[in-house]
């Protein structure tokens, strides 16, 4: 069987046995992909699922409107089954608050209980690393000098209109007043430019460090085209690096900003 | 006839750049084509459609309208004047353009805006007619057409199968535009192409009536579970020109900025005691619509949507104002069968 | 392991024949090439670090910088000696930048610091696990032994890194393995005077004859070691022991390699078990004799 | 709007020989808010402490800053006499102009600069200060012991006697600890348990104290004045409330060859018994490990010799809630394992023994009836070595540290060996002889002078033993510079003091910080000996740090006046620099809950008003926040702010300085 | 860990007493024809702006004692105090330089002293990244110092305040690459 017909009929299954209430899947609109509802078994054959599928469906979960329609099954790729793990380890997801629909790469993992993500996860997906023309540009970028490198950042950060699409379309960005509201004191200026800017993209990206599951879904939503998983990766090689943790793999890891270990680096504290 | 070959629209750039305009363009940089303040060396690219509106050059999306410094408890206001630099917008869509028309009806309708009208005052438009589109584009279900000139001072043709272009001045503005050119225009003959078809995919006056009775409809939950809240949609729209006042300080001096903001939103509505009167994304999307096809028709005579399709676009949950327009028209249908 | 880098140094040319022809039969029947280190010179040993440190390091750096250019990665050195000098240069070098330009400079030729150094005592331990595996008699079951490590294969943290220092016990698998009973002894890492054996013989009587006495109060009817330094002091000066009328020893003194060759069926005198000063042969005898005593006490107990 | 006064101090000269304070105080005058400003030549002084009352009044002030010394110096007498003007003392900030400024540079005219920007930054942080209010908690005025050794036998009576209740757990089921296993002790030679018996004896009847012996921490809440314990009283298969201590029971157990723990392994014990005679409650407990009828289901015999029906097989582990005040930690000392030293026999030799071992031996009550009787053979030996620092200050092996007690008890055993076998040789090997004490240089003295102990200054570098049984004991004397080799009979190895195994779980229950050896750390090493960073839990004894019996009781008794001192009060009174979260935009990522130094975040419902959870969010608990403001720099919403230091303080500082 | 401290303890003391001879060396005349060209070469000595965000504890103690000794360093440093490095938000330092800091310290508890136990280890955790992140969009490593200053280390304290002076002084001011500043005001 193709592995979109068992992901189809494992929806209408779940939605007709009652196990779960809506099945959050994607439909194609012409070349785009968009987030599907489906809600009665007979619609699940909308559903698609390919490369072009970039959204992380993850994110609709914290969704109060999408809450109301009941226990979800959410189709999600590798990356998008990481935030669940991240979601779980940060107390935003429990137990049965949901179902997946665990697509791999090259093959379909059927229905999972939330429980069952993260041995999934560890036992296949464990090296899931990022792309190597990535991780080349990150190279390329470190290697040249300060001033380089703030005038590439300057560029990119200029486009910034501050619409916060990655924020709204990160799972881990589930904060009901993000950071960047607060004005009492104002964290980061309003104005979308110059330091406004830089402030907003930086503390975003650390906000995210030792959390971001690397699903890319919130490059691919802004609409500037700024490069914002060269910073993610960054802060997740770093973070893999000198903590020796990935996230999303542990429903029950410590957050990496927020625990410590006394033989952490320090050769950069005088 | 003046006409300019297809590669040579650089040039006209450069001499009308050194007639001192501001030219914007459709810049291709990399893989995404901008409209963006011209610069040599900068290629000129008519065939897709820009990310950003024209927009952007007379209503930015950050701008200092007031002033003040602090010298101890002494307190000094200060005047800021609108920054706005003689500008040539050059082969802004028909979309864009016609943009202009509402923007200059919400800029001055209970209020002369005295920032935006500098601008507006300083800009000539030469819109575009559109020879490309794409699914999204959907100009013809909302009054307006791939070749529409309203809103334009003077309108580029590609002609002779996009081997050159024909600049066809359309105002005042326009001609002074054209004359600026100089040479870089040359007087000659040529054949347009014919404008890109756009299908037609609702009715809109349909739709107007329609939320003018459904404002509890349940169709806005359903159209909206996908909305994530962020303001993709309304800082790419060439008409969305709602902003927030803020008031920024340091020991020395304040500004007051306006910046954009949008429907989108959750803090948009949301009031000091906690309140909001637009609860859930299900609102917000309602108000989008509403804006857009009831209450600025109802308040201008005029649709806030041009029919550009960046919206949809850029969405990063896929949502798409056509398509709830079309939903919606579909559900009238369906009542009245 | 099919080939390894292979340092004889001068004891097992010498004295030490029999820790070089039984290494070497090992090496045969367990199908490994040693591929002796071409033009290698003295591992600066014995003499050179009492005339100059300099010396001392250079000597061995030039073994270093020719094995490593001749290809090798590992390099047996049989020789306690020859291992401690190998490796402790090594670490020094490698450590210390300062000293590596100074050799450099001194011998003209560059070590990169790539090499492994094995001892008898690992190479066995690796035979046994791989290439012996299985094909090990206990030849000598019923023969008591003392294994005795002495300085150079117990001590110097970064040159014996995987053994406890105070009581090591690296041989202890291989002798089982042959059949042979390992002692509880008290004297497995003391000196067996091997440093004053040019200069002051007499201590080294005292200290050989003090480890001895020790081995035979444990029961042991023969002492195993690694070094062919302790093995000389041990195996050699029991008659001038004697003489001096410090004991009445007469107690055989092996190699490893020996033992574990006798188990994996090698002909004794292939090993050189015949050259030794207090007859060694006898092992063998000594384990059979064993080996039937039990056999009778055993069918006794059974009537 | 605000109402700032800036009070500049001279300091005599200190401030202004470098600092234009007249300078500073004309710019203070001129910054937004200030109202008055004004220079005085010592503002510590009553005087001025006047000018800052009185200005608080007649200008009305909401907030003052003195620009003087260090805060760490004078605010409290600052923010006192703002106090006594009636203004909330926590609208009161000091700017450093002494420490921070004119001690430290010369030239005047930057030093006057910053100083003016040091006033400036304090002036907006007041601006934003809150009015603050002491925390006060309730106290429950009862005390938890933990370790029922000498140490925590006196800070309980110490406690008890203060006329508090004091619950003392005791994980063995007897009180004692290591002193009653003791022979004598130094520097008088008295009798450990003559001493000590009559305290144990006291703690039981106490009317003040409950002892629970055989009972151990399981887990702790909350903090200090409200500390909920929850002790797991171990299985005890004897229910004590029947058990008379006649001793029928362990007459007729037929286990009876398990070495007892009492006697470090010397003696023997049944699976059915009480520790030592003197044991403190004097009831048995079975020994699961070991009771046949426990392990195998039969046997019983026990149960049958029981005339008042105690025993009970069923019985099982219970956990008990406790509400404590305070705790005093005082879970004592282990001797380091000295298997680990290779040439020292490693542990194989059973006459090579520790300390312990050697008191059960020279004790009258030990298994030799205090007669010296090594334990292979039970010979008396003629010759024993002493080695001083077996593990200790060994870094490489075994503790940096120094054990501190084992030169006085060196010389003890010697001393005690030399009275009971006159012609034995008592030879010890010593690094250093380190007997700083009242009377024990003297006692070491006496060890060496009368006793005639030989004290050799060296290190062993190998024991052997040898066939015939002796132990050849390998060193170096290096006050002659020479080798030196003993041919002994026994070895008393002077192991390390190191902590009790477990001692860092509980150290982590209580949220108490430990050195890298597992000691529990003081709140300060000076000046705060026997308190601990956690609130309310103090040491006492050798779990701090190696300790003879008067440091000990001494440091107990320290604890128990500290215990004594925070429940004098009903309340107690706490300032108020403490995190708080706003539940409004708590998403409930529990970051700030694992961050946590003190445990003081929960987790927290809100519920509506039928009672359904309507959100959950972290919740600060005041009585255990610290204020060290770790939470609010993790919050990636920034919901929770520090009372004190707020963000909008701090903002206003930093903007200040642009 | 505790070697290295130490090593690090006393190399900084080295290098204080360096330094002091190197000027006492400099008072000789040896250097002050130089001296003074230098001076009139450049006027205007560049006077970097540092702002410190220290702990109560620890740091802010230490300069307390560099204050008690009476020792002298450059006057460039603007301390805000925090009850412990756990408290410094990263959005601290970009405000800092938001508003045109040319470096900023931040400096508390050495590892297993910090008076709330573990602020400064969640601290140190939150640098090690957070630095990264700044080297990374483009702010110099040269501006950003992190130092653990005990209260008994008023030495080192004035030691590091002159360290860090010099080294900014010798990077120039941070105005004009600074990515995070303030500029669009102007």
């Amino acid at each position: 069987m193709e592995m979109i017909d068992a992901l189809r009929a494992d929806a209408a299954k779940v939605l007709a046995d009652g196990r779960a209430k809506v099945v959050i899947g994607y439909q194609a609109r012409g070349d785009h992909r968009a987030p599907l509802f489906v809600t009665t078994a007979d619609r699940a054959a909308s559903l698609v699922y390919d490369d072009a599928c970039k959204q992380n469906l993850a994110v609709y979960l914290r969704k109060p409107e999408v809450k109301l329609l009941g226990k979800a099954a959410v189709v999600a790729s590798p990356a998008a089954m990481r935030s669940l793990v991240l979601l779980m380890s940060e107390s935003q997801l429990t137990g049965d608050d949901a179902l997946v629909l665990a697509v791999g790469v090259g093959e379909y993992h059927g229905v999972l209980e939330l429980a069952q993500v993260a041995p999934l996860l560890k036992e296949k997906y464990a090296a899931l690393a990022p792309s190597p023309e990535l991780l080349r540009e990150i190279e390329k970028l470190a290697a040249k000098t300060p001033e380089e490198r703030a005038a590439f950042w300057a560029k990119q950060f200029a486009k910034c209109t501050r619409c916060y699409a990655c924020r709204a379309a990160c799972p881990g960005c589930y904060c009901t007043r993000c950071i960047v509201e607060k004005n009492v004191p104002q964290w980061i200026s309003t104005a979308a430019a110059g330091h406004g800017n830089y402030a907003w993209n930086v503390i975003r990206a650390f906000h995210l460090a030792g959390r971001c599951t690397g699903c890319g879904a919130c490059e691919a939503a802004c609409p500037q085209g700024i490069p914002l998983m060269l910073l993610n990766v960054l802060l997740g090689q770093e973070v893999e690096k000198e903590f020796e943790t990935k996230a999303g793999y542990d429903p029950e890891a410590k957050p990496v900003i927020g625990s410590w270990n006394p033989e952490d680096e320090e050769d950069f504290i005088k | 006839m003046k006409v300019i070959e297809a590669n040579k629209l650089p040039g006209l750039a450069a001499a009308l750049a050194g007639a001192g305009y501001r030219v914007v363009a459709p810049i291709r940089d990399g893989g995404e084509v901008r409209m963006v303040v011209w610069s040599p060396g900068a290629a000129i690219d008519t065939r897709a459609i820009p990310v950003n509106s024209a927009k952007d050059f007379l209503f930015p999306k950050a701008e200092i309208i007031g002033r003040c410094t602090l010298d101890g408890n002494d307190f000094r206001p200060e005047d800021v004047k609108p920054v706005a630099p003689k500008t040539v917008i050059l082969a802004a869509r028909p979309c864009d353009a016609s943009a202009m028309l509402l923007l200059d009806a919400v800029f001055n309708w209970d209020y002369k805006d005295e920032f935006f009208n500098a601008r507006r005052a300083a800009t000539t438009i030469v819109s575009l007619v559109c020879t490309t589109a794409d699914e999204q584009c959907f100009c013809t279900s909302v009054g307006g057409a791939p070749d529409a000139t309203a809103g334009a001072d003077g309108v580029l043709r590609q002609a002779d199968g996009g081997r050159s272009f024909i600049l066809e001045p359309l105002t005042e503005k326009g001609k002074a535009v054209a004359a600026a050119a100089g040479a870089a225009l040359a007087e000659g003959q040529a054949k347009a192409d014919a404008p890109v078809e756009v299908p037609v995919h609702f009715d809109a006056k349909a739709v107007t009536e329609w939320l003018g009775e459904n404002f509890e409809s349940p169709l806005w939950r359903e159209v909206s579970l996908a909305c994530l809240s962020c303001g993709a949609c309304a800082y790419a729209c060439p008409t969305c020109h709602c902003f927030d006042l803020q008031d920024e300080a340091t020991r020395a001096e304040s500004v007051r900025l306006r910046n954009w903001d949008t429907c989108g939103l959750a803090l948009f509505t949301a009031h000091a005691g906690g309140h909001n009167p637009r609860p859930d994304q299900a609102a917000r999307w309602r108000q989008r619509v509403m804006h857009k096809f009831s209450y600025l028709v109802e308040r201008l005579g005029r649709l806030g949507c041009t029919g550009c399709g960046r919206c949809a676009r850029l969405c990063p949950a896929g949502m798409a104002i056509c398509e709830t327009c079309r939903e919606i028209d579909e559900a009238r249908k369906a009542a009245v069968k | 392991m099919k080939t390894i880098g292979y340092f004889p140094g001068c004891s097992l040319h010498g004295s030490g024949r029999e820790l070089d022809m039984s290494v070497k039969a090992l090496a045969r029947i367990a199908g490994v090439e040693l591929k002796e280190v071409e033009d290698w010179n003295c591992c600066g040993a014995s003499a050179a670090h009492n005339l100059n440190h300099n010396l001392a390091v250079a000597l061995p750096y030039r073994d270093l910088a020719l094995a490593e250019a001749q290809g090798l990665t590992e390099i047996l050195a049989p020789c306690a000696a020859c291992f401690a000098r190998l490796k402790g240069t090594h670490v020094r070098v490698t450590r210390s930048p300062e000293l590596a330009a100074q050799m450099r400079e001194i011998t003209g030729l560059e070590y990169r610091g790539t090499l492994r150094f094995v001892n008898v005592i690992e190479f066995i331990g690796r035979l046994i696990e791989g290439p012996l595996k299985g094909k090990l008699a206990p030849r000598l079951a019923g023969l008591k032994v003392a294994a005795y490590y002495g300085c150079l294969m117990s001590r110097g943290e970064d040159v014996i890194e995987d053994e406890d220092h105070e009581n090591p016990d690296g041989m202890t698998a291989a002798l089982e393995a042959a059949g042979a009973k390992v002692v509880d002894w008290n004297f497995a890492t003391e000196c067996c005077g091997g440093g004053f054996s040019m200069s002051n013989t007499d201590a080294v009587l005292d200290l050989s004859h003090e480890l001895l006495a020790d081995a035979e109060q444990a029961g042991a009817q023969a002492i195993v070691t690694g070094c062919p330094m302790c093995h000389s002091n041990l195996d050699m000066r029991q008659l001038t022991i004697n003489q001096r009328g410090l004991g009445s020893h007469d107690m055989p003194v092996l190699y490893l390699s020996e033992v574990v060759g006798l188990a994996a069926g090698l002909e004794p005198k292939d090993m050189g078990l015949d050259r030794h000063f207090i007859d060694a042969m006898r092992v063998l005898d000594i384990a059979s004799a064993a080996q039937t005593a039990q056999a009778a006490a055993a069918e006794t107990a059974k009537k | 709007m605000a109402r700032v006064g800036v009070f500049l101090c001279h300091c005599g000269e200190n401030i202004g020989r470098t600092v234009d304070c007249a300078a500073v105080t004309a710019a203070a005058a001129k910054m937004p808010g200030v109202v008055h400003a004004v220079d005085y030549k010592y503002m510590c002084s009553d005087p001025g402490q006047q000018m800052i009352k009185q200005a608080i009044v007649e200008k009305k002030l909401t907030g003052v800053v003195v620009g003087a010394c260090s805060p760490r110096m004078h605010e409290p007498t600052f923010r006192r006499a703002a106090a006594e003007a009636g203004l909330n003392p926590f609208l009161l900030e000091m700017s450093n102009l002494r420490e921070h400024c004119s001690w430290v540079h010369e030239d005047r005219a930057k030093a006057t600069e910053k100083a003016v920007d040091l006033v400036r930054v304090m002036v907006e942080k007041v601006k934003h200060n809150r009015k603050l209010h002491s925390i006060r908690v309730p106290i429950e005025p009862t005390a938890m012991v933990v370790g029922g050794g000498i140490a925590g036998i006196q800070a309980a009576l110490d406690i008890a006697n203060g006329g508090k209740k004091v619950i003392l757990v005791e994980k063995s089921p007897s009180i004692g600890g290591h002193m009653a296993r003791l022979s004598e002790t130094f520097p008088t030679l008295d009798c450990s348990q003559c001493i000590l018996t009559p305290r144990m004896v006291e703690v039981a009847s106490h009317p003040n104290i409950t002892l629970m012996a055989y009972s151990e921490v399981e887990s702790v809440e909350g903090f200090v004045g409200n500390f909920d314990v929850t002790v797991r009283k171990k299985a005890r298969y004897v229910d004590w409330s029947k058990c008379t201590g006649c001793g029928d029971c362990w007459a007729k157990c037929p286990v009876k060859k398990i070495p007892s723990e009492f006697d470090a392994g010397l003696g023997k014990r049944t699976a059915i018994y009480r520790p030592f005679p003197q044991a403190v409650p004097n009831k048995p407990v079975i020994d699961q490990e070991h009771c046949i009828m426990l392990t195998k289901g039969k046997c019983g015999a026990c149960a049958k010799a029981c005339q008042r029906g105690a025993i009970n097989y069923k019985d099982q582990d219970e956990l008990v809630k406790i509400k404590v005040g305070a705790v005093v930690l005082a879970t004592g000392f282990d001797l380091w394992d000295h298997s680990a030293y290779g040439e020292y026999g490693g542990g194989r030799w059973a006459d090579v023994i520790d300390g312990f071992q050697f008191e059960r031996l020279a004790s009258a009550s030990g298994p030799t009836d205090g007669e010296i009787r090594r334990p292979s053979d039970g010979r008396i030996p003629q010759t024993v070595v002493f080695i001083q620092c077996c593990g200790s200050r060994d870094d490489k092996m075994g503790k940096a540290y120094c054990s501190k007690i084992c030169c006085m008890y060196t010389a003890k055993h010697a001393m005690l060996y030399k009275h009971k076998v006159h012609e034995g040789r008592a030879v010890i090997f010593y690094m250093d002889i380190r007997a700083g004490g009242k009377g024990y240089e003297e006692f070491v003295r006496r060890a060496i002078e009368a006793d005639g102990a030989e004290y050799v200054r060296g290190r062993v570098s190998r024991i052997y033993r040898r066939a015939d049984g002796k132990l050849i004991v390998k060193g170096a004397d290096t006050l002659a510079g020479r080798p030196m080799t003993v041919e002994a009979d026994l070895v008393v190895l002077a192991d390390a003091i190191v902590p009790r195994t477990g001692s860092e779980r509980l150290a982590q229950m209580f949220g108490v910080g430990y050195d890298t050896d597992g000691f529990y750390s003081e709140a300060h090493p000076k000046l705060r000996p026997v308190e601990t960073s956690a609130a309310g839990v103090f040491l006492a004894g050798a779990c701090q740090a190696p300790k003879d019996i008067p440091d000990a009781v001494s440091q107990a008794s320290a604890a128990a006046s500290k215990v004594l001192g925070l429940f004098s009060k009903p309340e107690l009174e706490r300032e108020p620099i403490i995190a708080r979260v706003n539940e409004n935009t708590c998403v409930h990522c529990r970051a700030c809950i694992a961050a946590c130094p003190y445990g003081a975040i929960e987790d927290f419902e809100i519920k509506d008003r039928k009672g359904n959870v309507v959100k959950r969010v972290a919740r600060v608990n005041e009585g255990l926040c610290q204020g060290c403001g770790t939470c609010v720099a993790i919050c990636r919403s920034n919901s929770i702010d520090l009372d004190g230091f707020t963000d909008e303080q701090v903002f206003s500082e930093i903007v200040t300085l642009e | 860990m505790l070697k290295q401290q130490f090593a690090r303890r006393f190399l900084s003391i080295c290098a204080a007493g360096l330094r002091t001879r190197r000027a006492d060396w400099d008072r000789t005349g040896l250097m002050a024809e130089t001296e003074t060209k230098k001076v009139e070469a450049t006027p205007a000595v560049f006077e970097p702006k540092i702002v410190a965000f220290v702990c109560n504890w620890c740091t802010y103690a230490g300069a307390d004692l560099a204050g008690t000794s009476r020792l002298q360093y450059a006057p460039n440093v603007r301390i805000v105090k925090l009850p412990c490095t756990g408290r410094i938000d990263p959005l601290f330092i970009l405000k800092a330089f938001e508003g045109g800091a040319d470096a900023v310290l931040v400096s508390g508890c050495h590892p297993g002293d910090c008076h709330y136990t573990s602020g400064n280890y969640h601290a140190r955790r939150r640098w090690a990244i957070f630095r990264r992140l700044l080297e990374f969009t483009g702010i110099d490593m040269r501006r950003v110092f992190f130092s653990w200053v005990s209260a008994a280390e008023g030495a080192k304290f004035a030691d590091l305040i002159n360290r860090i002076t010099a080294d900014v002084r010798a990077a120039g001011p941070f105005e004009r690459t600074n990515p995070a500043r303030r500029r669009l005001w102007k």
